[in-house]
């Protein structure tokens, strides 16, 4: 840049303390100054962290218990929220009238304007622990004053009479933090192993990409399935899921591997990587302090586009009736649930709102990490 | 290059050799083996079956056998006659059950593979060249929304909206009447009739992926100082971009191609089920659930193969392509 | 010297800017790239554009052609082309993808890009590269195409173009590459040539070479030629004509003799001064007093040679010793092993026989090349390297501050102690350290040179080999970091082993100097002796190919080339 | 009534045949006196092809099912009494120990072979009785570990004998495997057994190398039954109305055609099937067997996808897939039932699972309305496991007992057992340790298991009981059963109607199947030398079913399960939850002739005893 190049280097202000801590701050402002000027990350960032806390306080926010079944309203379609009654401001649902076909064994729904059921923000509630030990009686929001026949169902009801929402705010939980390990863990097993084949090269690589090409080549699914029936029945369905996310990781960490080694067999003769080296560096400290950042972009991009074939990968091992198991939710339990011609024809809010769940975090991700990476990226021009 | 060929050809022997011991392995890790399924099969059935005769069977299938003993049977036939065994469930060869369906495997992954790319490389080239643009957010949008839903649930609801709402007939690759008939014209377009769904579905999953690559690839190649030099030359912008970044940007593509081989048959597995085609995921998906282990051993060692195939024709394209890697 | 008399039309101009701008709108404002440059440029003669790196030379030549990067745009002014029959257009006011440019792009103009491997594409042909230009104006049948292509080859002397169009670009040398890069834009005949500093990255001999082609060409084809570089030797050498830029504005303007001997601008007077500095040994080194022959050398180092896995022998049987405090020069052209020497030395690669000697801090001596781990550990801290490629040498996603920090830290150096050790490198080598949390792409070419200095000197090294430390920089930069150089060089008592291709900045700095070539040392002795009186015909040769600053001295055309027959081995196809 | 031998007629695609001299007249291919079938809606016409539906792999069942019920006896369509088929008639001895068989003259295989006693002789002695080809011995043949005796007295006439009574063996040779001595065709088979072909075999073996000696050449021809390979062998000759072309290997679908020696008629001399030819369509989900059904791909379709989950969407469709809904009736003793597993080798829950009041606690605490309600649209009703209302067998006390929902009860109860509990309110067992059952729950026949124990684990929550489900499949779960590893987990029941007389399993610890609630016991009951002795008042409730057995007469029988069902409801073994609700099928709307109210059970194979006599009638 013209105007600091020619800066005479005797003019420059001579250090002092202030100066100094502006120029610490100065990285950090300089990432914020570029990744505000990414409008779309920006609101991702918003987004992701709203998801993150409504999966934090899902107990808060989700105006039901996730396993409350109810006999009443199984397969109730969304209630949509009217803001005035009468003229004032005072939210409310029609409360919806079921009746049996028992010939085509279904209950069919009709709001019935007249009865009006209002709805409001922090009602009270059942006792629960909020996060596990805060002791709480209210809820975010929910029915005001619920009697029998009442219903707030905003994303409809599945076939138990669960409510949706409360169902995918609860996901949010298993969703957004168990898949994340699995993304890290083979997002560290595949930087490291692609790290030392890339970095040493020889036979160290030749073994590592051999390694590799094998794993590749066995199709995912009977590796999946093996390792899964492996796991004992008795485990708690917590442990047994994360073993199988381990277990999904452990194959995803491949394509990694393969990317970072061929980075770093580009790199490891750069100039920098040889002055570290001359500075003293030990080769793991070389990776990890040199070739890692270089290649954090591609990284945070590769992140983002794990994160939905891990909440997917569960999905797959629900289908095959290895995945999560009940009373646990996920976001692909939910989809797993809506697999079926039913839940497809006449109860299209069981598939789409977990899918939207899905979709929405995955996008914000995805553009959040394009975001942290185009601000990370110092060659990326501040314009 | 011959003596990269080669080099890579003595690399697979190792290699395809741990794959059979790794797919023996995977088979037998489930607690149980064929007679259990096949117990607790006959037991909803409503039968019972006498442990004499389980003991027997379990003999005569050479199950009452140590593992590596069976794998060693197994391997050998494989390697002395191309014997891959005999389906236990079946009661056939396996050679006699899988190659017909290794064919419309292959088939179906080859269309999938040209739908992807025909789909995949405009929309990354359109969202890498306009990129934050109006149209890129939105093939971003769509593309992420395909890799979101799971495709069996792809593949009902497609199912579903072509029966319900257009009365197509969904499922399989033929219509009944060509399901046993010879190939002939008629065949072909009914097989063209349905195959285009089942590649679409088992495709909008991997085109996320591809989408974003391309995308990134492109990106990295359009600010190249070639592409200034070309256009210095009075390149017309299109053709600039096709002959230049476009052209580089597919290289790293290429190599990927390898890998995309087995995500498509892996894919292809659940979506086939749901949709019931006649490829090996059904075959291989009731082999595993029922132990059956030399079909399934076999198979998966199969598409293995294949993989490692494609990986080698993957890297001979991209040496092809990519004059740089021929020195190498 | 008026080559143009030979030229029908004289003075013809054939391109006029006027008042040119050039924008990049920026985050905190429009930045000014070019602003508000006017210039002629007139049939058959060479217009030569200097000023420092980033005073907007390229971008002024790209916005004739309109191909500026995004965001950038021209703002205002007009860039009037007169053709041959009189018909005359503004570029400026073309559509940047209109067809309009388009047929003046190549056709008219042809523009020769700064760095010549990046510019081809590396998976097309070089015939079709060339080619694709004729095509795309003319329709020229392919073979035709290839004909011209062939004749355009042998024009710029690639030898064996019947083998060599069907190449791809990295079979080809640097040299050879940029002998592409010129067939390609004179493949139409055009008008007006823009050289974008296409020597740049040349060693001496080639750009010779390449300088000499480029005046040829221009003679038989009667080209206006539009020459960027930072070098004033260059300059002096080939120009008609010079503008000097500063910060996008032009400074001064006018004949070449005017700007070299009465500059009228202060900027261009202290560039012509910088360049005139280093037509000398630097005024510290004329009164510092020799170092005695018989101290005890540092670096004593006997029939070391090194081959490369594919079987190159790149050092070949080389000694020579440094005293302490001293400069010993290498140079030598390129590719004739003077970086991998110097790598051998911190056994970097791994020398296959000899000794280095190394004289530690303590008074004992340890052999390099035999050392164990630990031993090599503690001898790179006292024994340095600043490496050729500024760029390169530091770790793009790292800090300055972490740069600098990296061998304090590693020599277990924690905390306060810390930032203020790296706060005061990096004023020792003059930057400011407020900028320390920023990344090396920010700084300019000399800037992160320092940089590499200040890692260098971290740890109060004894000696530091400098790799072509300076060959990165213009002029004024490169004495403002001979200078410094020195100035570090008396205060810690340093000595350096300064590989360099550059025999004005040998003369400016060593006390000796060692030739190299091909891995060999041909010549070596005190700078004065060696730069006044070579001995080898090599070292004749090479400084012959030296640009000789000074317009009324034009020499590299009579300059002598080495008959590589004399050397023991065979000539390779390019250096 | 049958009218003479010259009336009888034919269906038009064998006319051809008979002309050409490919197939002898029909009244040379039907039998003297062939069976008659009673016509539900009246007699039919020719044609047409059945167009169904199985899935492609390990539905082999539903193939014997539609197409392959040829006994020597059989159930009347109405599961009530037992009738002749291919025995013309029958004589029971006395005391129930020997049974006498005469064939209709003139029977021929579907290859125009003739079918005699002699092909049941091949049965017993060279496939039965021997012990390559039969390592253990079918049940249905056995009595107290001894196997029957079959003796040919002409060649229409055959005896089977038993060394003690067995008053049920008219009951179980009616069910499918009742058809084990009428599918060897010792004429075609004989050549690929030891005993008639020793020279000819290594030939044989040597065209087949996939098969490694004689038995395995003989099981590849003829297999046990619920093997595909049973329906493979396309030369094979049967007495079934269908025969093969393409068989259920590896093909997209399996098809059949009529067997023009098929030995029934219909009341008008017509020889039967009506339809000519039978599709199935080889699916690999049931999700797209419903899509093809509601597009019309199918005539006839109801496994797999006739529960509650499916018809709606099968409701909706009706027009479009031009079908109608027939009830059926699948009525086992009880649609969910929990079974825990009392010979448990945890010491611990070993006792608190046998402990009868903790069962009683346990179904207290059960709401099963609202599991009823939720899970299976309030179809079905509270019930233990017990005989349906309509059957002769049914009491009150035992479908109702403790099926009130009453936590309160239920607490009172566990607080005798378990009074302890720890701060999440579970309770605590003797050790001092959280008491848990870990349930496990396979998503099997479409009865929603895993939202069944969902609510029974929230139920079980209220009055301290910790249940953990662990979802799994039937393969897995069988190989726990087998290593009786299992804690606990849920099941249908067989036994809601007349099969209840033949398969007890879940009334008392019987043979190993699919029930498995006292494995030991069971062993020990089929052969006191293995399992584990059990308590008296189990030993009493098997000695009460030995009497069931050894009945001769219904009446007697009757009184005897009566007794017997109630010392079962007395032991109170596990714990049912809803009356199976009411299941359909679907039958294309031209189809005539179709039972309403079809009997269906695991046993009772089904639709094939009526099928032949399905026709359509595409009138409207
Ligand atoms: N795409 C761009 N975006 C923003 N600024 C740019 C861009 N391209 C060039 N510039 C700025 O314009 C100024 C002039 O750049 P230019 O490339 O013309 O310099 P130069 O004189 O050719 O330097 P050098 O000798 O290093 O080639 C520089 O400060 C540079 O930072
Ligand atoms: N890693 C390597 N492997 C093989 N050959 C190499 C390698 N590095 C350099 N060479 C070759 O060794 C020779 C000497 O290279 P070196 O880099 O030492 O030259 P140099 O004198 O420093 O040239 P320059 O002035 O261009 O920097 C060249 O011919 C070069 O092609
Ligand atoms: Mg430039
Ligand atoms: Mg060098």
């Amino acid at each position: 840049m013209t105007d600091i190049t020619h800066l005479p280097p005797e003019t420059g202000p001579s250090l002092d303390l202030r100066a100094r801590d502006i120029a610490v701050a100065g990285q950090w402002k300089l990432f914020w100054l570029k990744f505000k000027k990414h409008r779309i990350a920006l609101v991702s960032l918003v987004v992701i962290s709203c998801m993150y806390l409504i999966a934090i306080f899902a107990d808060f926010i989700a105006p039901f218990d996730p396993n409350a079944t109810n006999a009443r309203f199984t397969y109730a379609p969304p209630q949509g929220i009217s803001l005035m009654l009468d003229g004032s401001f005072r939210p409310h649902v029609s409360q919806l009238k079921m009746t049996l076909n028992t010939e085509s064994m279904r209950r069919e729904f009709a709001p019935d304007p007249q009865k009006p059921v209002s709805v409001g923000f922090f009602v009270p509630s059942n006792p629960y622990n909020l996060l596990g030990f805060i002791p709480m009686q209210t809820k975010l929001f929910g029915l005001t004053d619920p009697k029998v026949g009442d219903s707030l169902y905003l994303f409809g009801a599945d076939r138990l009479g669960r409510d949706i929402f409360s169902r995918v705010v609860h996901g949010a939980q298993i969703s957004l933090s168990i898949g994340l390990v699995g993304v890290f863990l083979s997002l560290i097993l595949g930087v490291t192993i692609g790290g030392i084949s890339g970095f040493f090269g020889g036979w160290t690589d030749v073994v590592i990409q051999r390694f590799i090409e094998l794993l590749r080549s066995i199709p995912t699914i009977p590796l999946w399935m093996g390792l899964a029936a492996a796991i004992p029945v008795g485990w708690p369905p917590l442990r047994t899921y994360f073993v199988i996310t381990l277990i999904v990781s452990l194959i995803g960490w491949t394509s990694l591997a393969r990317e970072v080694r061929g980075k770093f067999l580009s790199m490891r003769n750069e100039d920098f990587v040889t002055a570290a080296r001359l500075d003293g560096m030990s080769e793991i400290g070389i990776i990890f302090n040199h070739l890692v950042p270089s290649f954090m972009s591609h990284i945070i991009a590769t992140l983002t586009l794990a994160i939905p074939s891990m909440i997917l990968a569960e999905t797959a091992l629900s289908f095959l009736g290895i995945g999560l198991q009940p009373p646990i939710i996920s976001w692909g339990v939910l989809l797993q649930e809506a697999q079926n011609i039913r839940a497809v024809s006449q109860a299209p809010w069981l598939l789409f709102t977990p899918a939207a769940a899905i979709v929405i975090s995955v996008l914000s991700l995805n553009f959040l990490g394009d975001g942290l990476r185009d601000a990370a990226d110092p060659y990326e021009a501040l314009t | 290059m011959l003596r990269f060929l080669a080099k890579r050809l003595v690399f697979a022997i190792p290699t395809l050799f741990a794959v059979s011991i790794i797919a023996f392995i995977i088979i037998q890790l489930p607690p149980g083996d064929y007679l259990t399924t096949l117990l607790a099969d006959w037991a909803s059935q409503g039968g019972a079956v006498e442990e004499g005769t389980v003991a027997a069977m379990r003999e005569r299938y050479g199950l009452d056998q140590p593992v590596y003993i069976q794998y060693y049977k197994w391997i050998a036939g494989i390697l002395m006659h191309g014997d891959f065994g005999i389906s236990f469930e079946l009661g056939k060869p396996v050679t006699e059950l899988i190659w017909g369906r290794l064919g419309f495997s292959l088939l179906l992954s080859l269309l999938t593979l040209c739908f992807v790319w025909a789909v995949a490389i405009p929309i990354g080239i359109l969202s890498a060249v306009r990129q934050y643009s109006i149209s890129d957010y939105s093939a971003t949008f769509l593309a992420f929304f395909f890799l979101a839903v799971p495709d069996f649930l792809m593949a009902l609801s497609a199912m579903y909206l072509m029966s319900a709402w257009f009365g197509q007939s969904v499922g399989g690759l033929f219509s009944a009447e060509y399901v046993d008939a010879s190939w002939s014209f008629g065949r072909l377009v009914d097989f063209a009739g349905h195959v285009w769904l089942p590649v679409i579905v088992i495709g909008l999953g991997s085109l996320a992926a591809l989408v974003r690559i391309m995308r990134a690839n492109l990106l990295d190649e359009l600010s190249k100082p070639y592409v200034t030099t070309a256009r210095a030359k009075g390149m017309s912008e299109f053709e600039l971009l096709i002959r230049y970044p476009v052209r580089l940007a597919l290289n790293p593509l290429i190599s990927t191609l390898g890998w995309i081989l087995p995500a498509v048959i892996s894919g292809e597995i659940i979506v086939s089920v749901v949709m019931s085609l006649p490829t090996t995921g059904p075959l291989l998906l009731r082999a595993l659930l029922a132990q059956d282990m030399y079909l399934a051993g076999s198979l998966i060692l199969l598409i293995s193969v294949l993989t490692i195939i494609g990986t080698l024709i993957s890297d001979i394209l991209l040496a092809l392509t990519d004059p740089r890697i021929r020195l190498q | 010297m008026t080559p143009e008399k030979s030229m029908t039309i004289e003075n013809e101009t054939i391109l006029k800017v006027d008042d040119l701008r050039t924008y990049f709108p920026t985050r905190t404002g429009l930045f000014k790239a070019v602003d508000g440059v006017s210039f002629d440029l007139k049939r058959g003669k060479t217009l030569c554009v200097v000023g420092e790196s980033g005073s907007g030379k390229s971008v002024t030549a790209r916005s004739i052609l309109q191909i500026v990067d995004k965001p950038g745009r021209i703002e205002g002014g007009s860039i009037l082309l007169t053709r041959a029959d009189g018909s005359t257009t503004d570029l400026a006011k073309l559509d940047a993808r209109g067809k309009e440019i388009r047929g003046v792009r190549g056709k008219e103009i042809a523009m020769i890009f700064q760095e010549p491997m990046s510019s081809l594409s590396p998976v097309h042909r070089i015939g079709a590269q060339i080619g694709e230009g004729l095509r795309i104006h003319f329709g020229i049948s392919k073979k035709d195409q290839r004909e011209r292509v062939l004749e355009l080859l042998r024009q710029v002397e690639i030898p064996r173009p019947e083998t060599a169009i069907d190449r791809y670009t990295f079979e080809f040398s640097g040299g050879m590459r940029q002998r592409v890069m010129i067939a390609m834009a004179l493949a139409c005949n055009p008008q007006v040539l823009i050289a974008d500093e296409p020597t740049t990255a040349l060693d001496v001999t080639t750009q010779a070479e390449i300088l000499d082609l480029i005046r040829r060409l221009q003679k038989s084809h009667g080209m206006a030629v539009l020459f960027i570089t930072h070098d004033m030797g260059v300059v002096a050498e080939i120009a008609d004509e010079v503008l000097v830029m500063y910060r996008g504005k032009v400074m001064e303007r006018g004949p070449v003799e005017q700007i070299f001997h009465a500059p009228q601008d202060d900027y261009t007077r202290g560039l012509i001064g910088s360049v005139v500095k280093l037509e000398r040994k630097a005024e510290v080194r004329l009164t510092r007093p020799d170092i005695p022959a018989d101290t005890p050398p540092l670096l004593d180092v006997k029939n070391l040679s090194m081959t490369f896995p594919s079987g190159l022998k790149a050092v070949d049987d080389v000694s020579l010793i440094v005293r302490p405090g001293e400069t010993l020069g290498i140079v030598g052209e390129s590719g004739s092993g003077k970086t991998t020497m110097g790598r051998c030395l911190l056994r970097i690669y791994e020398p296959e026989s000899g000794t280095i000697d190394f004289r530690r801090a303590d008074g004992s001596t340890v052999d390099v090349r035999t050392a164990g781990s630990s031993a090599l550990k503690d001898i790179r801290r006292e024994m340095r390297m600043i490496f050729q490629d500024p760029v390169g040498s530091l770790s793009p996603r790292k800090t300055v501050a972490q740069i600098i920090a990296e061998p304090l830290k590693l020599a277990g150096m924690k905390g306060r102690t810390l930032d203020d050790r790296v706060a005061e490198l990096m004023q020792q080598v003059g930057l400011e350290p407020a900028w320390r949390e920023r990344y090396p792409h920010a700084f300019s070419g000399g800037q992160r040179q320092r940089i590499g200095i200040a890692r260098a000197i971290a740890v109060n090294p004894r000696l530091i080999i400098a790799d072509e430390a300076t060959s990165a920089l213009d002029v004024s930069l490169r004495s403002q970091m001979l200078d410094l150089m020195m100035k570090l060089q008396d205060e810690m008592g340093l000595s350096y082993v300064f590989i360099s291709h550059d025999m004005s900045v040998i003369r400016y700095m060593c006390d000796r100097v060692a030739v190299m070539y091909r891995g060999k040392i041909v010549e070596a002795g005190d700078t004065d002796q060696v730069v006044n009186h070579p001995a080898h015909d090599y070292t004749r040769a090479l400084l012959s190919a030296i640009p000789n600053p000074d317009p009324r001295d034009r020499r590299i055309h009579n300059r002598f080339r080495y008959d590589a027959a004399a050397a023991a081995r065979p000539v390779p196809a390019n250096g | 009534s049958p009218g003479w031998a010259q009336d009888y007629k034919q269906a038009p695609m064998l006319e051809e045949k008979v002309k050409s001299g490919a197939l002898p007249a029909v009244n040379e291919r039907l039998p003297e006196h062939p069976f008659v079938e009673t016509m539900v809606d009246g007699v039919g016409k020719y044609g047409g092809t059945l167009r169904t539906t199985i899935l492609a792999n390990g539905d082999q069942y539903n193939l014997t099912r539609t197409i392959a019920n040829e006994l020597l006896v059989r159930w009347d369509p109405q599961w009530k009494n037992i009738v002749p088929s291919l025995a013309e008639n029958f004589k029971v001895s006395d005391d129930a120990t020997t049974y006498t068989f005469t064939l209709r003259k003139g029977l021929k295989w579907s290859d125009g072979q003739p079918f005699t006693v002699d092909d049941i002789m091949f049965w017993y002695e060279d496939v039965f009785m021997n012990d390559a080809l039969s390592p253990a011995k079918n049940p249905t043949f056995v009595v107290a570990g001894k196997p029957v005796k079959v003796t040919k007295i002409d060649d229409v006439t055959v005896e089977f004998k038993f060394e003690s009574p067995y008053g049920l063996f008219l009951q179980q040779l009616a069910y499918g495997q009742g058809h084990l001595p009428v599918i060897y065709p010792k004429h075609y088979l004989q050549q690929f057994h030891e005993k008639y072909n020793k020279a000819g075999i290594p030939d044989l073996l040597k065209a087949n190398p996939a098969a490694g000696d004689w038995v395995a050449l003989f099981n590849s021809k003829i297999s046990l039954t619920f093997q595909p390979q049973f329906w493979q062998n396309l030369e094979l000759p049967t007495l079934n109305p269908w025969i093969l072309t393409v068989p259920y290997a590896d093909s997209e679908r399996v098809v059949a055609t009529r067997n023009p020696y098929y030995w029934k008629v219909d009341t008008a001399g017509n020889q039967l099937p009506y339809i000519d030819g039978v599709t199935w369509a080889k699916l690999d989900d049931p999700q797209l067997m419903a899509l093809k059904m509601t597009s019309g791909e199918f005539d006839f379709a109801f496994r797999h996808i006739n529960n509650s989950t499916f018809k709606s969407v099968l409701f909706d469709g009706q027009e479009t897939g031009n079908y109608r809904f027939v009830d059926v009736k699948d009525l086992p003793a009880n649609d969910a039932v929990i079974l825990l597993n009392l010979n448990s080798t945890d010491e611990t829950k070993r006792k608190i699972f046998q402990n009868k009041d903790f069962r009683i606690a346990l179904s207290h605490a059960i709401n099963r309305q609202e599991i009823i309600d939720l899970v299976y649209v309030g179809q079905g009703a509270p019930a233990q496991v017990a005989t349906q209302p309509e059957h002769e067998l049914f009491n009150e006390r035992e479908a109702t007992q403790y099926t009130e929902f009453d936590p309160k009860i239920s607490n009172e109860m566990l607080d005798k057992i378990m009074p302890n509990k720890d701060g999440e309110g579970f309770r605590l067992d003797d050790s001092g340790k959280r008491f848990t059952i870990n349930f496990m729950v396979a998503d099997v026949f479409g009865l929603s298991y895993p939202d069944v124990m969902q609510m029974v684990q929230t139920y079980a929550k209220d009055v301290g009981i910790d249940i953990q489900i662990r979802t799994t499949d039937r393969a897995r779960l069988n190989t726990m059963w087998a290593a009786n590893e299992q804690d606990a987990y849920i099941w249908n029941c067989v036994g809601g109607l007349s099969e209840v007389y033949t398969d007890p399993r879940c009334y008392m610890p019987f043979q190993k199947a699919d029930i498995f609630f006292a494995m030991k016991w069971s062993e020990w009951y089929s052969n006191p030398a293995t399992g584990e002795e059990p308590p008296a008042e189990i030993k009493a409730l098997m000695a009460s079913y030995d009497k069931v057995n050894a009945a001769v007469t219904d009446d007697d029988r009757r009184e005897k399960m009566k007794a017997f069902l109630n010392l079962s409801a007395d032991n109170f073994l596990n714990i049912g939850i809803s009356r199976p609700m009411p299941k359909y099928l679907m039958v294309s709307k031209d189809l005539k002739n179709v039972v309403d109210g079809i009997p269906i059970t695991g046993n009772l194979w089904h639709p094939a005893p009526t099928l032949t006599q399905w026709y359509f009638d595409k009138a409207n």
